[in-house]
């Protein structure tokens, strides 16, 4: 037992921590509150210590596991909350709306994350989704100043749960045909071929869609258009960046750990839902002109490209997507961190019209935003590209030629607007000249943010071999 | 001093270029004076090394010349060179070119005086003759179709020499647009050469000939066509543009809107007879196709005869002699034709002469009228200009070829050449000339009449004003006038009959009409006696005197009667049959229409507005509307998963129902 | 045979009282057929053997979670008149949609694949035994680790609800027994001094 | 350490990177010394490529000057880099445009000039780059990121519709190379590498060769451009600044030529056999077509961008004739002829196409018109330039003696020996772009001066006429002795027909 | 005797009226709660019956498990309810489409 604790010990610290900076802020009288700031961020980096220095095991019950895959996500997933927590702390300042509860909730949102990464079991993998997505509907709703956040939370909280609906139909079908709840168990079960086939397909795309609901794949994406303009960007960003890796290791541990010899079935599954995906994401954006709702589409069609990697039924497919979303999750967060950075108190600078003549104002972000926009349309030398490169590869040694094809056409029209963005900031007049202003913090790390994604995009290897070994086993 | 003769050649060729870049690039710097004296000593040397090279050649017997300069490029293991071949053929061209060439350098110190582009028009004029020098140098097609497009071009400049001149600057571009249709018709033949013999050499080539005599080829269908045919008249189309042979010749008249000069040299001397030049450099390739000779044949008697009728109704003074430069081109086309090559040749020399002369002598009067070149506003003229009437007199005589004057060798020996000849079209073309004697005796004592002699019909003040042109302009009519008179005289045994062009010139045994008539043939005397003997073409020539006599002379108003009686066929000849019109709808005009309509049409409605744009409407459109698939309403995007399970249902679990 | 009357009649209460939570117009009227429902699928999984569930169900679902749904309902003051036309338009599609989603799941589950074999291993228990005790070894032994994640949600939604509930709004016009008892007269009445009025007309004269 | 020793290709690709990125960070506040800079940078470039050229053997046909280091070797993607007798010329003809667009922009481009400078320089350096590299997935990398700064050049300094043109050109070049990408994802997983060495000597079935030709040509038929993909260029070049389209005509354009001889030629032979007729009818249309519409527009900038599609097809032409003329003769003497002459035509359109786009930015620069309707006369005010732009205009039209002809000849040349009337078709060229050059050439520069503002234009200034003198040098140059261009291709062209004529279907 | 594909029909039965009552109802929220609160209601079903036929206790635990989760779910959705009915004064669905496209 003490080794099983051991093993799950970033788990357990972040818990504790989490609970510690709960106590905090409950005791805070600071308006600003630094310290449960500081110490969120503080126990983010112990955790992320914790996780890297952390040994591959399975503990209780077979229901944790702790791999190379785990690790690498839950590192980035801390890695990653840490520079929205930042973002986010920035934004909040300027607004005078910090509250505690947000970091407070991130951190479990976190402990979510990192559960689901390391759930080797049905019901762990829904605990901690469950306890990633009840913390995200309240920050949703938290910000009382926004109209649209309380809507956003709403939907967010009827269509999440119907999707946790589903995907609890599916595992208990998938339970019932099994009798396991251990994933490795169920790949057992499965492989034994003593299980209807059909049935086992049948419980599987109730779990499918399930996962396709939290990463925002089409027909299931509808929710994230909604959510990501009403929620306060602080949120927005929080929500499309590390939950979707959370999500993304969900669907390694059930379809490669639990129902990998399903691999045909969902591979055609996905590949509807990728290519419905890339269509729709990439066609709706570009009618968009909030930039806010124009990155949800984005994403959905991201999640169409990530799809196309786990299509691949590889390793190194695998290792593919994971590459992708976090190369996605990376952007993302710049693109949203320049929203924020640009924002003002009382003002949101969530429409496109407020990225007019940025190069102007302030030359160094409207290129840090170009390369994010380049990056994200997968322009190469930026990281985009290699994503992108990586899981088409990938797909097309696995014989998917056309389905590739399929997504470079998709990638065209995505192309086009992310080149509207570069073209308002570049080409066109500034309607205002005010200065960006913001801490020297906020600007440091906005610009490695997207410096990383151009040293990324040169030097990519150290990224892929990380993916690549993430998922060698 | 004159050991290496290759020194020689590249010196005859480089001294224009050098003279012309100087005077072009720096004319500022040296001056008017300057210009001329750099341009006129290159091209003197140029000159006197050609006679040189003629003596060289023609005297002392030096072997045919053939070496190649430099390596302009290979590809493919074939060998494109720059060389030089000198042979009979191109050292006459050379003498011919070089010398009428320093006369004009000379002549228009006079005739350019006033004119602000002095030093241009100098570079132009050598950099023309290095053109030319290459052109007829050249021991290749290569460095041949160089040679054409460069004379080409600085005909082009020099047409629209006076850039300000709406007619000038459309001249000069009809003049390089219908010049090119023929360069694209002698490109496909350089190509044929090369595909057949796979060098572009004339040595190999000619040496290769025989191999390729039967040869055929399939170009359109099946039907099998001599390859022979199909490389000569490729080639002759491109001297179809440059020798101004119907229905290329429409830029030949337009092109008189350029200064005298080069109208002179270029447009009657030089220039439009490279195409005269070139078939005969190619003879051995068009011995082998009656075809070809056939067309040659029909073409330039075409163009002898009915170039010739246009010449009546001009009444501008430059474009009667240009007229007659495209009836005498054909001339000479109909003696290619009828293999008569050392005629062709023999007409070309004689003709660069007096045809030199004629522009001289009309832009004497042009310059002396103030540029006023109206005809029917002239008159009287030769009390005020003796040695411009004299020498005027003299050129018309050479080219209406009265009896003795080199006009009258050459042309004379044309018209034996195509009697005797045996080909398809040698009877049309036969008549033709003959007509055409008659026709060229006309207009050209019209000429003579209505500008030196008759009623002065110019205003009283230019009356008073006029005077004898400067030495400048009359030196070179007389030096010109002398080779005019007498040269004929000189060349016809040798060039006709004898052994004047050696190798350079192939004729083949069946089409030999020359050496035919060389049979007869007994010195100019006899000549002469056989013209008297045989009188219908001096019966037709002083017929042709007479009746200008009559008509501009005797009876001046008797010409607008004959208009007002058979009006339409003065039209038909003011409107040049039409050609001009024509060109004008439908190649001008509907080239550019077929282009308006690819552009506006293809380009712009189907490509660009149905596919590309097209395509980026319809995405933005679908965008539009797919977008209101997202309601804002929770219960559709509800009903989006439902469908989307059922969807999925549907299509993976068909299994259980089996 | 009489497990099969018991399950088919409360099997048929629960569809219908399903049914009308999705029907009913008046939320309250909803959360009571909800609440019947949670009775109804008590009883049934008190016949597949889940006593302590089943108990549960009605403890906590029906006590507490449902009492705060009635609570929610009451305490928002709800405008129950709203359109339903485009209700109406929608509701062939609807229901189609919904037949043929029962269709579909029916063909699957109702299928004697699921009266295979290995369905058959039910267990039959003493009377002393306890559904309770062995549940509850199994969450504190072998599902430890799930029942602390568990432990985090309900931390969570406590947090959640504070946060989420907690206005700074005052809408809620609570009293002070305190200040009730202890209020002076001045603090209740306030006399104020004023000029008599006097209409303009008379005033002048 | 001798010249041969330095890791020059590299150079050429980093020091004009680099330097741009200097320009970037020194800014516009010190806009003299930037200019300086690039300018320095620039010729420091071609000094480089000077060097490669005087190091190059020609009588070797593999590749040269070799580098070769890991990149990303979790796949086996090299940095890898050398030249051979296609690319050299490419190469130098690259570096040598960057010294005149940076010269052109002097004292033109007077809003952000650092940034200007710096996307020039670093499109030099891709461009470069995109020339050497020889592992397709590098390859790749600059071809798409040359897109960047050329999308900016357009978008910044462009004209008035200059989004709609660089959106267009962004996109539609971007369509084309994504499909190329999934065709080298498909031959590496085939042959299991990158290197492009390797590619060419993948055997392939007839179905996949077609399938991957066919996405090359996406690829290379919209950068080169071949009809009907054509329609971006006359939109980017009208908007393009003078140097825009400069370095878009002069280089972008030659990597579609580049590509078809690097990939599609010697990858998917036996499938350029089989489209080889309908590359050839799509060249001739280009020819053709592209020729009459040149003829009638309005905007000169245009018209010189149709005239670039024109040129263009005479390339294509020239890359897929061998195979009708190898059908034809059995001789490879004529393809290697056709070969050659399309890639003196690239090389020779590199610098004609450059000046005429410099010719009508000193016009634009005085009238601030593109419009062929608000000139006439200019000659009467600028001889000089008139001049020069006569010789630019007589190059285009393909005159012997510049080095225009020299590809139009050789190409006509040899496919009269794949069929007449190929040769027929292509030699329409030779009417249709003198009528189309000097009709323009009329309406701009001869005449009476129609407008005062025309009479008071002054000719071109000592930096303009620097410019011009170095491209008329180099156009009279290769035009009167083009062997030197030659011989750096002869092996190399010569390795490669015979590569392509082989065929490499398997099963 | 009670078999197993009754459980289920009858689990899945609720089931899809849950779901129907969430893509059908337009008026109010609070029945899209509970309607969700019926469909765990089924997947619990789901879970006892296949426990039961199974004999295997780890289904029961589950059920444990979405019970707990399901309060807390319930607990957090009536707070963002309160949430939006302060804020839009309304809790109809039909009201609930500020953002949309």
């Amino acid at each position: 037992m003490n080794t099983d604790l051991m093993i799950a010990l970033p788990e357990i610290t972040l818990f504790a921590l989490a609970s510690l900076v709960l106590i905090v802020d409950a005791f805070s009288k600071d308006p600003l509150h630094v310290w449960t700031y500081r110490l969120t961020q503080l126990s983010l980096l112990l955790t992320f210590a914790l996780v890297i220095t952390s040994t591959p095991d399975i503990a209780f019950n077979s229901s944790f596991i702790s791999d190379a895959m785990s690790s690498t996500l839950k590192a980035f997933i801390c890695g990653i909350t840490f520079v929205v927590f930042l973002y986010s702390y920035e934004y909040l300042k300027e607004n005078k709306s910090i509250k505690g509860e947000y970091f407070v909730l991130g951190l479990f949102a976190v402990l979510g994350m990192m559960i689901m990464a390391s759930a080797y079991s049905l019901l762990s993998l829904y605990l901690g989704l469950e306890l990633l997505s009840l913390s995200l509907y309240t920050m949703v709703a938290m910000q009382r100043n926004f109209d649209s956040a309380s809507e956003a939370a709403m939907k967010y909280f009827i269509l999440g749960a119907l999707a946790s609906g589903m995907l609890l139909y599916g595992i208990s079908m998938i339970y019932g045909l099994t009798g396991q709840l251990q994933l490795h168990d169920i790949a057992v079960a499965i492989k034994s071929g003593s299980i209807n086939h059909s049935y086992l397909v049948f419980g599987m795309i109730f779990l499918i869609i399930g996962m396709a609901f939290k990463l925002g794949a089409a027909p299931f994406h509808m929710w994230l258009p909604d959510v990501y303009q009403g929620a306060p960007t602080s949120v927005t960003l929080f929500i499309s960046t590390a939950p979707k890796l959370a999500a993304f290791a969900m669907m390694m541990r059930i379809l490669v750990d639990g129902l990998l010899p399903l691999m045909a079935d969902w591979q055609s599954i996905l590949m509807i839902l990728a290519v419905l995906s890339m269509a729709v994401g990439n066609v709706i954006a570009i009618a968009q002109t909030n930039i806010k709702r124009m990155l949800a589409y984005s994403t959905i069609a991201h999640v169409g490209f990530l799809f196309l990697g786990l299509i691949a039924g590889t390793a190194t497919g695998f290792s593919g997507s994971m590459f992708y979303i976090i190369s996605y999750a990376l952007m993302t967060m710049g693109c949203f961190g320049m929203v924020i950075l640009l924002g003002r108190n009382d003002f949101e600078a969530e429409m496109l019209g407020d990225f007019k003549g940025l190069s102007e104002r302030s030359p160094w972000f409207a290129f840090i935003m170009l390369c994010l926009m380049f990056s994200m349309a997968g322009v190469p030398p930026f990281l985009g590209f290699w994503s992108k490169w990586f899981v088409l590869k990938e797909l097309v040694a696995s014989g998917f030629v056309e389905l590739a094809a399929v997504a470079v056409f998709f990638s065209i029209i995505g192309a086009f607007y992310y080149l509207r963005i570069i073209k308002l900031m570049y080409f066109d007049k500034a309607t205002t000249m005010t200065a960006v202003k913001s801490s020297k913090q906020m600007r440091m790390v906005l610009s490695v943010n997207g410096l990383l994604i151009l040293f990324l995009g040169l030097a990519p290897n150290a990224l892929m071999a990380l993916c690549l070994s993430a998922l060698a086993g | 001093m004159f050991e290496n003769m290759e020194n020689i050649y590249l010196i005859i060729v480089l001294a224009p270029l050098v003279g012309s870049l100087i005077a072009g690039l720096f004319g500022k710097i040296i001056g008017r004076s300057g210009a001329h004296w750099v341009t006129i000593i290159g091209v003197a040397i140029s000159s006197i090394l050609s006679m040189v090279a003629y003596k060289h050649h023609m005297f002392d017997g030096a072997e045919v010349y053939n070496q190649t300069l430099y390596l302009w490029l290979s590809s493919g293991g074939i060998d494109f060179e720059i060389g030089f071949l000198i042979d009979p053929l191109s050292v006459t061209m050379m003498v011919v070119v070089t010398f009428v060439s320093w006369m004009i350098h000379i002549y228009t110190i006079g005739y350019m005086h006033d004119d602000p582009g002095y030093q241009r028009f100098f570079s132009y004029i050598s950099m023309f003759t290095f053109a030319m020098l290459m052109l007829v140098m050249s021991n290749n097609f290569l460095q041949l179709f160089f040679g054409w497009e460069a004379v080409g071009v600085v005909s082009y400049l020099l047409i629209g020499f006076w850039y300000k001149k709406e007619t000038a600057i459309f001249a000069n571009m009809k003049a390089f647009l219908v010049n090119r249709i023929g360069d694209f018709g002698f490109l496909l033949g350089i190509a044929a050469v090369l595909m057949t013999f796979h060098t572009l050499d004339y040595a190999t080539v000619f040496a290769n000939v025989g191999d390729h005599a039967e040869t055929t080829v399939m170009i359109l269908g099946d039907e099998p066509w001599s390859l022979m045919s199909v490389i000569c008249i490729c080639l002759f189309i491109g001297a179809m543009g440059k020798s101004a042979q119907v229905p290329l010749h429409v830029w030949l008249p337009d092109s008189m809107e350029g200064p005298t000069p080069i109208s002179a040299l270029i447009h009657a001397a030089t220039m439009v007879t490279a195409g005269i030049f070139m078939v005969s450099r190619m003879s051995p390739l068009f011995e082998l196709s009656e075809t070809a000779l056939s067309f040659i044949l029909i073409i330039g008697s075409i163009t002898a005869l009915f170039m010739g009728f246009l010449g009546l109704v001009q009444n501008d003074i430059k474009r009667v002699v240009a007229y007659s430069t495209l009836s005498q081109l054909g001339y000479m086309t109909v003696a290619l034709g009828a293999s008569a090559y050392s005629a062709a040749m023999f007409h070309l020399v004689t003709h660069a002469f007096f045809k030199a002369l004629l522009f001289l002598a009309a832009g004497s009067v042009i310059i002396v009228m103030h540029h006023e070149q109206d005809m029917r506003k002239m008159g009287g003229l030769y009390k005020m200009m003796p040695i411009t009437w004299l020498t005027c007199f003299i050129g018309t005589l050479a080219l209406i070829g009265f009896p003795g004057t080199s006009g009258f060798f050459s042309k004379d020996a044309i018209i034996e050449a195509v009697h005797h000849s045996s080909l398809y079209g040698s009877d049309f073309a036969y008549y033709s000339v003959l007509i055409g004697v008659f026709i060229t005796a006309l207009y050209s004592f019209r000429l003579l009449f209505m500008t030196f002699h008759g009623e002065q019909r110019m205003s009283t003040k230019t009356w008073k004003h006029l005077h004898e042109a400067p030495a400048v302009v009359t030196v070179p009519l007389s030096v010109l006038a002398i080779p005019s008179l007498i040269l004929g005289a000189f060349l016809i045994g040798p060039m006709l009959f004898g052994d004047y062009f050696g190798n350079s010139i192939y004729v083949a045994y069946s089409h030999d009409v020359l050496s035919e008539m060389g049979q007869d043939y007994h010195g100019i005397g006899g000549f002469l006696l056989h013209a008297f003997k045989h009188p219908l073409v001096l019966i037709l020539m002083s017929s042709g005197i007479f009746v200008a006599w009559l008509c501009y002379i005797k009876f001046p108003e008797f010409p607008e009667k004959l208009v007002s009686k058979i009006g339409f066929i003065h039209k038909i000849l003011l409107n040049k049959y039409g050609f001009d019109d024509f060109n004008q709808l439908v190649f001008a005009r509907g080239t550019r229409e077929i282009g308006q309509v690819l552009w506006k049409i293809g380009d712009e409605k189907i490509i660009d507005g149905f596919f590309v744009n097209g395509a980026a409407r319809s995405v933005q459109i679908i965008s539009n509307i797919v977008r209101n698939v997202q309601t804002g309403y929770l219960y559709h995007y509800a009903f989006a998963i439902i469908v989307g399970l059922l969807v999925l249902l549907g299509v993976f679990v068909h299994g259980i129902l089996n | 045979m009489i497990e099969q009357v018991v399950f088919y009649l409360f099997s048929g209460v629960l569809v219908f009282s399903a049914t009308m939570v999705v029907v009913m117009r008046n939320p309250i009227h909803a959360a009571l057929f909800l609440i019947l429902a949670f009775f109804a699928s008590s009883a049934i999984w008190l016949l597949l053997q889940a006593e302590f569930l089943a108990i549960t169900l009605v403890l906590v679902y029906v006590g507490a979670v449902m009492v705060l749904f009635l609570f929610v309902v009451m305490m928002l003051d709800l405008n129950n008149v709203t359109s339903r036309e485009g209700f109406i338009r929608y509701l062939p599609v609807g229901i189609s949609v919904a037949v043929l989603m029962v269709v579909a799941m029916g063909l699957v589950v109702g299928s004697d694949y699921f009266l295979g074999d290995r369905y058959l291993a039910i267990q039959q228990f003493d009377a002393d035994h306890s559904n309770t005790r062995e549940l509850g070894l199994a969450l504190y032994t072998q599902y430890l680790y799930q029942f602390e994640i568990a432990g985090a949600i309900l931390l969570v939604a406590i947090i959640a609800a504070i946060s989420l509930g907690m206005s700074k709004l005052k809408i809620n016009k609570s009293i002070n027994p305190d200040k009730q008892v202890f209020v002076k007269k001045h603090e209740r009445l306030r006399i104020v001094k004023m000029k008599a009025e006097t209409k303009k007309g008379e005033s002048e004269a | 350490m001798t010249l041969s020793n330095l890791p020059l290709l590299s150079m050429l690709i980093w020091t004009p990177i680099l330097g741009g990125v200097w320009a970037l960070i020194a800014g516009d506040r010190q806009e003299e010394t930037v200019k300086f800079f690039s300018f320095g940078v620039a010729v420091l470039t071609f000094i480089f490529s000077v060097i490669l050229y005087c190091e190059f053997d020609t009588t070797y046909a593999g590749m040269q000057f070799v580098e070769e280091t890991r990149w990303i070797s979790a796949f086996d993607i090299k940095y890898h880099l050398g030249v051979d007798g296609i690319a050299l010329p490419l190469i130098m003809l690259t570096t040598f445009t960057t010294i005149l667009v940076i010269l052109a922009a002097w004292e033109v481009i007077y809003e952000r000039i650092s940034y200007y400078m710096c996307a020039f320089l670093i499109l030099t350096g891709l461009m470069n780059a995109v020339f050497m590299a020889l592992d397709a997935i590098l390859f790749y990398v600059f071809w798409e990121a040359m897109l960047i700064p050329m999308f900016l050049i357009i978008g910044i300094w462009g004209g008035s519709n200059r989004v709609y043109a660089t959106i267009k050109f962004f996109l539609y070049t971007f369509l084309g190379s994504v499909f190329m990408l999934v065709a080298f994802l498909y031959l590496a997983s085939v042959a299991g590498s990158f290197n492009i060495e390797a590619l060419h000597d993948v055997p392939l079935n007839l179905t996949a060769q077609k399938l991957i030709f066919v996405a090359f040509f996406l690829a290379f038929a919209v950068k080169i451009p071949m009809w009907p993909v054509h329609t971006w260029l006359p939109d980017a070049h009208v908007e393009a600044p003078t140097g825009g389209s400069v370095i878009l005509a002069a280089v972008m354009l030659k990597m579609g030529g580049y590509g078809f001889l690097r990939f599609s030629l010697p990858i998917t032979p036996d499938a350029s056999l089989y489209f080889s007729d309908a590359m050839i009818a799509l060249s001739l249309i280009a020819i053709v077509y592209i020729g009459f519409v040149a003829l009638v527009q309005e905007d000169m900038k245009k018209l010189i961008a149709y005239s670039s599609i024109s040129h263009m097809g005479f390339v294509t032409l020239g890359f897929f004739i061998p195979f009708s003329i190898f059908a034809a003769t059995g001789s490879s003497s004529g393809a290697i002829m056709g070969m050659e002459g399309a890639m003196m035509q690239m090389i020779s359109h590199g610098f004609i196409s450059a000046a005429m786009f410099l010719c009508v930015g000193v016009m634009y620069d005085r009238i601030h018109s593109r419009m062929i309707k608000d000139y006439g006369g200019v000659v009467n005010s600028m001889p000089i330039f008139a001049a020069f732009m006569m010789l630019f205009v007589m190059a285009n039209s393909g005159l012997p003696g510049t080095s225009g002809f020299v590809g139009e000849f050789l190409v006509i040349l040899s496919s009269y020996q794949a069929s007449f009337w190929i040769a027929f078709a292509a030699a329409l060229t030779l009417i249709l772009g003198a009528a189309y050059s000097l009709w323009m050439y009329k309406r701009v520069i001869f005449g009476d001066v129609i407008k005062t503002d025309i009479s008071e234009l002054k000719d071109i200034n000592s930096r303009e006429g620097f410019i011009f003198v170095l491209l008329a040098i180099v156009v009279l140059t290769f035009g009167i002795w083009p062997a030197p261009i030659f011989d750096i291709m002869h092996v190399t062209v010569e390795q490669l027909i015979e590569h392509v004529l082989q065929h490499k279907v398997i099963g | 005797m009670i078999t197993l594909p009754e459980v289920l029909s009858l689990s899945a039965l609720i089931f899809c009226i849950s779901i129907a009552g969430i893509f059908l109802n337009r008026k109010n929220i609070i029945i899209l709660l509970m309607c969700i609160e019926l469909m765990l209601l089924s997947v619990n079903m789901n879970f006892i019956a296949f426990s039961h036929f199974l004999g295997d206790i780890h289904g029961q635990v589950f059920v444990f498990f979405i019970l707990t989760v399901a309060a807390a779910e319930s607990a957090i959705g009536l707070a963002i309810l309160i949430v939006l009915f302060r804020k839009k004064k309304t809790i109809n669905v039909d009201d609930l489409s500020s953002m949309k496209g």
